[in-house]
């Protein structure tokens, strides 16, 4: 880090990247899902389409300051988390910001956007968004549990706390992955995985069904540009966690891409045929299974 | 829960891997199908503007306008259909009741506007992408949502009717009736084809309302003569009738005479009719046929004091003289004179004006006249040997066997004239043991008689022999009649529209007979004409102003006499102007 | 035997009046810019149409097939969202009863400035086969501005996306601007609305 | 002796235990144009009001005021999804009433059609039941193969959603040419798709979970809540129409009803796709069994002043849903004097819906919904 | 079924009993009766099922009338139990405590005919209604498409031309003239 002006363009160019990849790889994996549908799904630029739109409409209406502050909490936390992971090993410019305890402050990021949100959307008046908040933390906060407890049991493997140290023990080959060196660990995670990435069947905050699109029912205009943003961000930046705790990182851009896709096509997989689980049922789903899991991956490395 | 429930699931992204059931350009892949209720078309020259898609659209969505490039004209109101999409609901019950079956749908569905009073056309005027659509809901025979048969009166068999002069028609029953008037479509178009505009589709609800009363108040209202109409009308109605398109006409004379039949005992009490206030004017009437007593009769209801002056010991005229009593039971003709003469009519029996009293007199003694003398004399055939014994003119048979008289026919008759005359003097002398043969000039499809009249001709014997003429008739030894006649055959249409008959060159044949009745047209009795000294045609009728039927400022003449001969309906149309402009005048 | 059971319903009063919950203040013209930015923005607005999700008549039956796998409008940018704050297209599927129409105003109103409003079916246009109903309004454009309708009843789905065609077209014309209209002749609107629902216990504008 | 429905309970709304929210009309998560009013404790509903009347449109008013033969294209809208019941009814209302009997053949055709609308509301509804919880695949499946079915209604009626095929006397059109083949080929795509829903959604773990014992209707509601179709066979009560009074040519099919024991939602979502499968084996019974040919309709006498002589009927069938009813009243004009419409959904929407959604949680009220089949049309009409 | 009747006619005084399909009754009772009789079919005679519930108008007569058909789900029959009551004052027993289902419907007849049920709940919530401030609508004299046309904007410029009179106009004006001059003399008394 001998240059900081430099380090900060580079984190600013591969946040350029990572946020199209993220539109990209939005608009690719609605066409895959259009495909078991049994139809062609919109054009993969769709999501820039509804970006241009959303920032085009020219009135808004806002309910107070916390209402429009809450996306850009959620911003902030999409771009935190994204800003303290490498995001391709080795490489230079998307090296981003490391340092040591970078993993507990990830940890808090993927929490943050969900608690802007709740200021906001409660500031909203809407009852919708609320329930969706109330529903959506709680699923947040259910699959951290798992999420959490795979994390301490990387870093008891490892012995550290700081992504990139966790990955660079990873390289290699397949063999160092977590996944092969710490399969109970990568279990748990990807099982709360699976509930971080607001796909069936742990999706009932946004479904349309039983709440109007949950949080963001009241956000709409720029507000919703930025949430719109952000989940290419946050999507992208989760893939890359995974990626980077589990399978070993990335050391150039088509490892990256093919790593990330593929673990969201994972997420996709399993949402595409199933429905939702009610929230009771998802708590008591992720308490069981996952956290146990969790906790046998953790006693494994203490023990 | 088992591992199956969880694993299973995933068969679902076996068809990610298959043919999407998206269609790819939604636009022009898909049309609708062949029987798709898309948006209306209608086949303008077929179209009658008869309203029944009006009258049968729940939602109120059709409504009949005024075309610029189409007029009005019998049996075509000029009118036509233009549907407002913004009411429609495809339910294609006016394609399915269009008794023309001009009405269809495309199928063509898109129609996209940004202003909601453009949906709005008269399919087959306005322009539209979809006029040519060959596919699309039609009504098809089985979807009519008319039946397209008629209800037939039970006759007497041919066989037996064919012996004596008995009324072989009996009439409509109840039900018979009933299912007749359901046929009806109330559209309208009828009531201008009558000559004398009945209310037809007025007296047919009557009828489907069982309310005959106020059905003979209906039919009074137009026409006097209407139980005589009801047995011999020539019908004009039928002939433009809508259902009659893709159906049998509506038995529209079948249904008046059912309310005449079931109302004539108690006539005085369902009309009612009080006197109208006298006016103290005396209108005189020449003539006692249909013409005439419709005068008669509307003039009392004016309060003009009437006398009628008949030639005859009877009244009746053409209705009494001409038309046998087959067809026209002599008892029902007089009961119907005898409501009208009840109005308080003075006639004046046996009086020829010009001979037992002079028209002078007549002109200086009443207010106005109403000439309706009729055309009594058969007209004669160019024809060498028209004075052979045994050739008779239609008028002249008719009215001898009206008479009662029996005039001698023989074992054949030959009829000549396709008219309704020469049907009648047919089927009397069928009627009276010949064996009956009618020669036409032209075919039978151009033959003016009612279709019926030839059918039942037909049927009980009579021969048609079509495309001939006579040109001489002699008389043989064996005292029968030899017709020379002349094949014809059909060349241009004339002005009338209907296609003369040109001579065919070297086909003379001949025929035998015992008589032969020439049926071929009546002409308005010259001596007459010329003791009035009205203006008189080259036909030999009056001129009198056509809309008003007047000729000087007090005399009208109407009927038969004005027009030359023709049914007996328009007599009765006549007769009722006559009255209407007399009135006019005298109250002036 | 009758037990009468006449408590009084605690709770079924809806108290729609609520201050805090709606704004008062009267819609705005927000006008066009007039530069090439706009331009795009009209571009972008054409291709990415979300339809509210509100089936209003019987035409939402024939917005399933339009969703999904035979017709998939998601193909030409258009979806369907549950909330009137995100969506720009509004499209009165059919009828509108009266109870309804109080929803759809609240829902237009809700919709943020521009939006477009597709009238579907006979009855949108001139009252279809209800035309004598006591109960359903005639002609939706006296009630909100409506900037494209589709013939039919139903019209298929195939009319409907020719339908969208021609909105796109004209929202690329510059000549979606039903939002503006509505602010513009405010007055009239609302007076109309006003005439037909007999109780109104709302603000007038509930954005 | 208090009924169960009638112990309304009260609830502090000022406790701040309790939240109240409105869900629709404008809510994809409510079946048709219809609104709950919910009073939450968390995610538990305490208390449901159903609101209906966004879809009044008077029917049965506007039918006072228009002739027999301009009912029949008005009575289809009643029920979007399966409007031939309803055009059935009508027409069979009116020839009971009037005497007219229908060619033998119009009968097949009107049965045929009748389980051609059954089959694609119950694919739709099993489409939908999948939706209601998230399974977006299914419901995508399930419209577009309703769609195929939808063409073969368009080539038989030439209409696509509304039929308006069945007029009373019989019906409209002759079956066009080849169509048995082309409908036999949609029909094997359904049973495709059929054995695909099973594999996704019966064997679905989360689908499971979710519905399995979720909303069950004890045996002994069945009387009371007025219950009826596949919601009441669902609980073990045998009550179908064509079986217990066979209308057109049922008697003459061979078929059984199912009846299912649980009474959850996911015994009702079963009992549907049994639907579906006995519905396309009807259709093959009735194509294989039809009159080949014969007319489709007798003229009815006076179309334009068609008057049905003073009498009144009740006249059923069975739709998708259930028992659907018309009570028929003339009197002697041009004019019913009264027809009342009974949907099959009338009392699940609202008495049954509000006492089955007590004590579940919000996210399930939806698969509820679409579990009871509740139809806002029928119900306001 | 025959003794079904007779067991009615002599507990309830049936009247106008009405066999219309085999298996299926209508009988007419008094208001009093009414809810004793539907009791009786739903308690002792197995009719447990409440198919529906409505009313008639007859305006003519001053009266409406309810109607209550009843199922039987094990020998399937149908009884169909109707009652006259008083246009002026119209008011019912509720029968919400034996049927659910009733409640409904008592609700949908109290909206939109303004028949009473006194201890239905929520009877007098509107129903298919908001703010309905005219006569109930299925009343025979409310007039739906008067009440449509005066508050609904109708569209402006529809014009029909009846084609008789079209006919009339452009093909025989005289004629018409004479013919409507002559019907009133017919007419007049």
């Amino acid at each position: 880090m001998d240059n900081f002006w430099t380090t900060l363009l580079y984190a600013f160019l591969s946040m350029f990247l990572i946020f199209n990849y993220g539109m990209l790889l939005g608009g690719v994996v609605y066409k895959i899902i259009a495909r078991v549908h049994g139809r062609f799904g919109p054009p993969v630029w769709q999501p820039y389409v509804n970006l241009v739109k959303v920032m085009g409409v020219r009135t808004a209406i806002s309910h107070g300051i916390m209402f429009w502050l809450g996306p850009v909490f959620r911003f902030a936390g999409g771009i935190g988390l994204f800003l303290f992971m490498p995001v391709v090993f080795g490489s230079v410019w998307m090296q981003n910001f490391s340092f040591s305890g970078d993993l507990l402050l990830v940890i808090y990021f993927i929490f943050f956007g969900q608690l802007g949100m709740a200021l906001g959307a409660a500031e909203s008046g809407h009852p919708y968004s609320p329930m969706g908040i109330m529903r959506g933390l709680a699923q947040v906060t259910v699959s951290e549990v798992p999420f959490a407890l795979a994390v301490i049991a990387l870093a008891a493997q490892h012995g550290t706390l700081s992504i990139t140290e966790i990955v660079a023990a990873q390289q290699g080959g397949i063999a160092n992955w977590n996944m092969i060196t710490n399969p109970v660990a990568t279990l748990a995670g990807m099982m709360a995985f699976l509930g971080m990435m607001m796909h069936a069947p742990f999706n009932l905050h946004l479904a349309p069904q039983e709440i109007p699109v949950g949080p963001p029912t009241e956000y709409h205009s720029n507000f919703l540009g930025y949430m719109q943003a952000n989940r290419a961000f946050f999507a992208s930046a989760k893939l890359i966690l995974f990626m980077n705790l589990f399978f070993g990182g990335a050391t150039n851009i088509p490892v990256l891409v093919g790593k990330t896709f593929t673990l969201y096509m994972f997420a996709v997989f399993v949402g595409v045929v199933n429905p939702r689980f009610t929230l009771e049922n998802s708590i008591r789903w992720f308490i069981r299974i996952p956290t146990a899991t969790g906790i046998i991956a953790v006693l494994l490395y203490t023990f | 829960m088992s591992l199956k429930d969880i694993v299973s699931p995933f068969n679902a992204w076996k068809r990610a891997f298959e043919k999407p059931d998206t269609i790819v350009k939604p636009l022009s892949e898909r049309e609708g199908s062949d029987l798709y209720r898309g948006f209306h078309i209608n086949d303008i020259d077929k179209c009658i503007g008869c309203g029944s898609c009006e009258e049968i659209c729940q939602n109120a969505a059709i409504d009949l306008v005024d075309v610029a490039s189409v007029k009005a004209k019998p049996g075509d109101s000029g009118l036509r259909p233009l549907i407002d999409y913004g009411r429609c609901c495809w339910c294609a019950l006016c394609v399915d009741i269009c008794p023309t079956g001009s009405l269809g749908m495309s199928n063509d569905y898109t129609w996209i506007s940004e202003n909601s009073d453009d949906f709005r056309f008269i399919p087959g005027i306005d322009e539209k992408k979809w006029n040519r659509s060959e596919k699309g809901y039609r009504r098809s025979a089985e979807s009519w949502l008319v039946d397209p048969n008629r209800q037939h009166m039970n006759e007497i068999e041919p066989d037996k009717r064919k012996k004596n002069f008995d009324e072989y028609a009996e009439g409509f029953t109840d039900e018979q009736a009933m299912a007749e008037a359901g046929r009806c479509l109330d559209c309208g178009i009828c009531i201008q084809a009558c000559p004398t505009h009945m209310d037809v589709p007025k007296y047919i609800n009557a009828i489907r309302n069982k309310d005959l009363d106020e059905g003979l108040r209906i039919m009074y209202e137009t026409n006097p003569m209407l139980e005589a109409c009801g047995r011999i009308c020539t019908a004009k109605c039928e002939d433009v009738c809508a259902v009659g398109h893709n159906g049998k006409p509506i038995a529209i004379r079948s249904l008046k005479r059912y309310i005449g039949d079931q109302t004539f005992k108690k006539k005085d009490e369902i009309m009612d009719l009080k006197p109208a206030a006298s006016t103290g004017r005396k209108v005189g009437i020449i003539g006692g046929g249909p013409a005439g007593l419709t005068a008669a009769f509307y003039l009392r209801r004016f309060g003009h004091a009437v006398t009628l002056y008949e030639q005859h010991d009877k009244l009746g005229g053409m209705l009494k003289w001409g038309i046998p009593d087959y067809r026209l039971p002599a008892d029902v003709l007089q009961r119907e004179i005898d409501f009208i003469l009840r109005q308080g009519v003075e006639v004046k029996y046996s009086v020829k004006v010009g001979k037992d009293i002079s028209f002078d007199q007549l002109h200086k003694e009443n207010d106005a006249l109403f000439i309706s003398v009729g055309a009594q004399i058969g007209s004669d055939m160019p024809i060498k040997g028209m004075e052979t014994e045994g050739v008779y003119s239609g008028v002249e048979f008719l009215e001898k066997v009206a008479k009662g008289e029996k005039p001698f026919v023989g074992k054949e008759a030959v009829i000549v004239g396709g008219g309704n005359t020469a049907m009648d003097a047919t089927r009397s002398s069928i009627r009276l043991g010949a064996k009956a043969k009618i020669l036409y000039r032209r075919t039978e499809q151009e033959m003016p008689a009612n279709r019926e009249e030839i059918r039942e001709a037909k049927e009980e014997g009579a021969e048609l022999k079509i495309l001939s003429t006579p040109t001489k008739i002699e008389k043989l030894p064996s005292g029968r009649l030899k017709i020379e006649c002349l094949k014809m055959e059909l060349g241009e249409p004339d002005k009338s529209g209907r296609r003369s008959p040109v001579p065919k060159e070297g086909s003379e044949f001949y025929i035998e007979a015992d008589v032969c009745i020439m049926a071929i047209g009546q002409k308005v009795e010259p001596e007459f004409s010329e003791t009035i000294g009205l203006k008189v045609t080259k036909w030999g009728t009056f001129e009198v102003h056509s809309d008003t039927l007047r000729s000087n400022d007090k005399v009208f003449a109407g009927g038969d006499c004005q027009t030359g001969p023709d049914d007996a309906i328009k007599a009765v149309a006549a007769g009722k102007k006559a009255a209407y402009f007399i009135d006019k005048q005298l109250r002036g | 035997m009758t037990e009468v059971n006449n408590e009084e319903n605690k709770i079924i009063k809806p108290d729609y009046c609520d201050p805090e919950l709606f704004c008062t203040a009267l819609p705005k013209e927000v006008p066009r810019m007039n530069n090439i930015i706009q331009k795009f923005y009209d571009w972008a607005q054409a291709n990415s149409l979300w339809l509210l999700a509100f089936g209003t008549g019987c035409g939402s039956i024939e917005m399933r097939p339009l969703y999904t796998a035979r017709y998939d409008i998601s193909r030409y940018g258009i979806a369907p969202r549950p909330t009137p704050r995100q969506s720009n297209l509004f499209i009165i599927s059919g009828y509108v009863s009266v109870k309804t129409l109080k929803r759809i105003i609240r829902s237009y109103e809700q919709m943020q400035n521009p939006k477009f409003v597709i009238g579907l079916g006979s009855c949108t246009i001139n009252g279809g086969m209800y035309w004598d109903s006591y109960n359903t309004i005639n002609r939706l454009d006296h009630y909100i501005p409506v900037d494209v309708y589709v013939a039919g009843c139903m019209p298929r789905p195939e009319a409907l996306i020719a339908g969208f065609d021609e909105l796109k077209k004209r929202i690329k014309e510059g000549r979606g601007e039903g939002a503006n209209e509505y602010a513009k002749n405010f007055a009239w609107y609302k007076a109309n609305q006003k005439k037909i629902i007999k109780d109104w216990d709302m603000p007038d504008y509930n954005w | 002796m208090k009924p169960i429905w009638n112990d309304t309970k009260e609830y502090d709304l000022k406790s701040g235990k309790y939240v109240k929210i409105w869900q629709g009309p404008q809510h994809p998560g409510v079946t048709g144009n219809m609104s709950l009013e919910l009073l939450l404790e968390g995610d538990e509903i305490k208390l449901l009001k159903t609101h209906v009347g966004y879809l009044h449109r008077g029917f049965e008013k506007l039918m006072e005021r228009r002739k027999f033969i301009n009912c029949f294209p008005i009575v289809c809208r009643i029920c979007v999804p399966e409007p031939d019941t309803n055009e059935y009814l009508f027409a069979a209302a009116a020839e009971e009433l009037s005497g007219i009997e229908i060619p033998e053949r119009a009968k097949w055709i009107r049965a045929l059609n009748l389980e051609m609308a059954r089959l694609g509301a119950t694919v739709m509804g099993l489409g939908g039941q999948a939706g209601s919880f998230g399974l977006g695949t299914i419901g995508q499946w399930a419209v577009a193969h309703r769609d195929f079915l939808l063409d073969s209604f368009e080539e038989l009626t030439g209409g696509r959603i509304y039929h308006m095929y069945i007029v009373p006397g019989g019906v409209r059109y002759e079956i066009p040419e080849g169509f048995e083949g082309r409908l036999e080929k949609t029909l094997v795509k359904i049973e495709k798709l059929l054995s695909d829903i099973d594999k996704v959604m019966f064997n679905n773990a989360v689908f499971k979970s979710r519905s399995k014992g979720l909303a069950r209707i004890p045996k002994d509601w069945i009387e009371p809540f007025g219950i009826n179709g596949t919601t009441a066979r669902a609980s073990g009560v045998s009550y179908d129409v064509r079986k217990d009074h066979p209308y057109l040519i049922y008697d003459q099919l061979d078929f059984n009803v199912t009846t299912g024991t649980e009474g959850d939602v996911y015994a009702r979502t079963e009992l549907r796709r049994e639907e579906c499968l006995l519905s396309i084996n009807l259709i093959r019974q009735i194509l294989a069994k039809m009159p080949k040919s014969g007319p489709v309709r007798t003229f009815i006498p006076d179309i334009m002043h068609w008057k049905i002589p003073a009498g009144e009927t009740y006249v059923r069938a069975e739709s998708g849903r259930g028992e659907y009813g018309y009570y028929m009243v003339t009197d002697g004009s041009e004019y019913p004097q009264r027809v009342h419409v009974k949907g099959p959904s009338y009392t699940h929407a609202m008495s049954l819906l509000e006492k089955l959604a007590e004590g579940n949680t919000n996210a399930d009220i939806f698969g509820i919904m679409v579990s009871l089949q509740t139809y806002p049309p029928e119900i306001e009409r | 079924m025959k003794e079904l009747i007779e067991r009615l006619r002599s507990k309830f005084n049936a009247k106008n009993i009405k066999e219309q399909r085999k298996n299926f009754v209508f009988i007419t009772v008094e208001k009093k009766d009414l809810e004793g009789c539907v009791l009786y079919l739903k308690e002792f005679e197995g009719y447990g099922h409440l198919t529906l519930l409505t009313a008639l108008d007859w305006i003519e007569k001053d009266q409406f009338e309810l109607v209550y058909h009843l199922h039987n789900y094990s020998n399937k029959t149908d009884v169909s139990v109707k009652t006259f009551i008083d246009r002026k004052n119209p008011t019912m027993v509720s029968i919400n405590n034996l049927w659910a289902g009733a409640r409904v419907y008592e609700r949908e007849i109290k909206e939109l005919f303004g028949i009473d049920f006194p201890g239905c709940p929520r009877v007098n919530d509107p129903f298919a209604l908001e703010g309905w401030h005219e006569i109930p609508p299925m009343r025979k004299d409310f007039d739906t498409k008067k009440y449509s046309e005066e508050t609904y904007f109708p569209r402006p410029g529809r014009y029909t031309k009846d084609n008789v009179a079209q006919m009339e106009e452009q093909l025989y004006p005289v004629e018409a003239e004479v013919k409507n001059g002559i019907a009133e003399t017919v007419r007049k008394k």
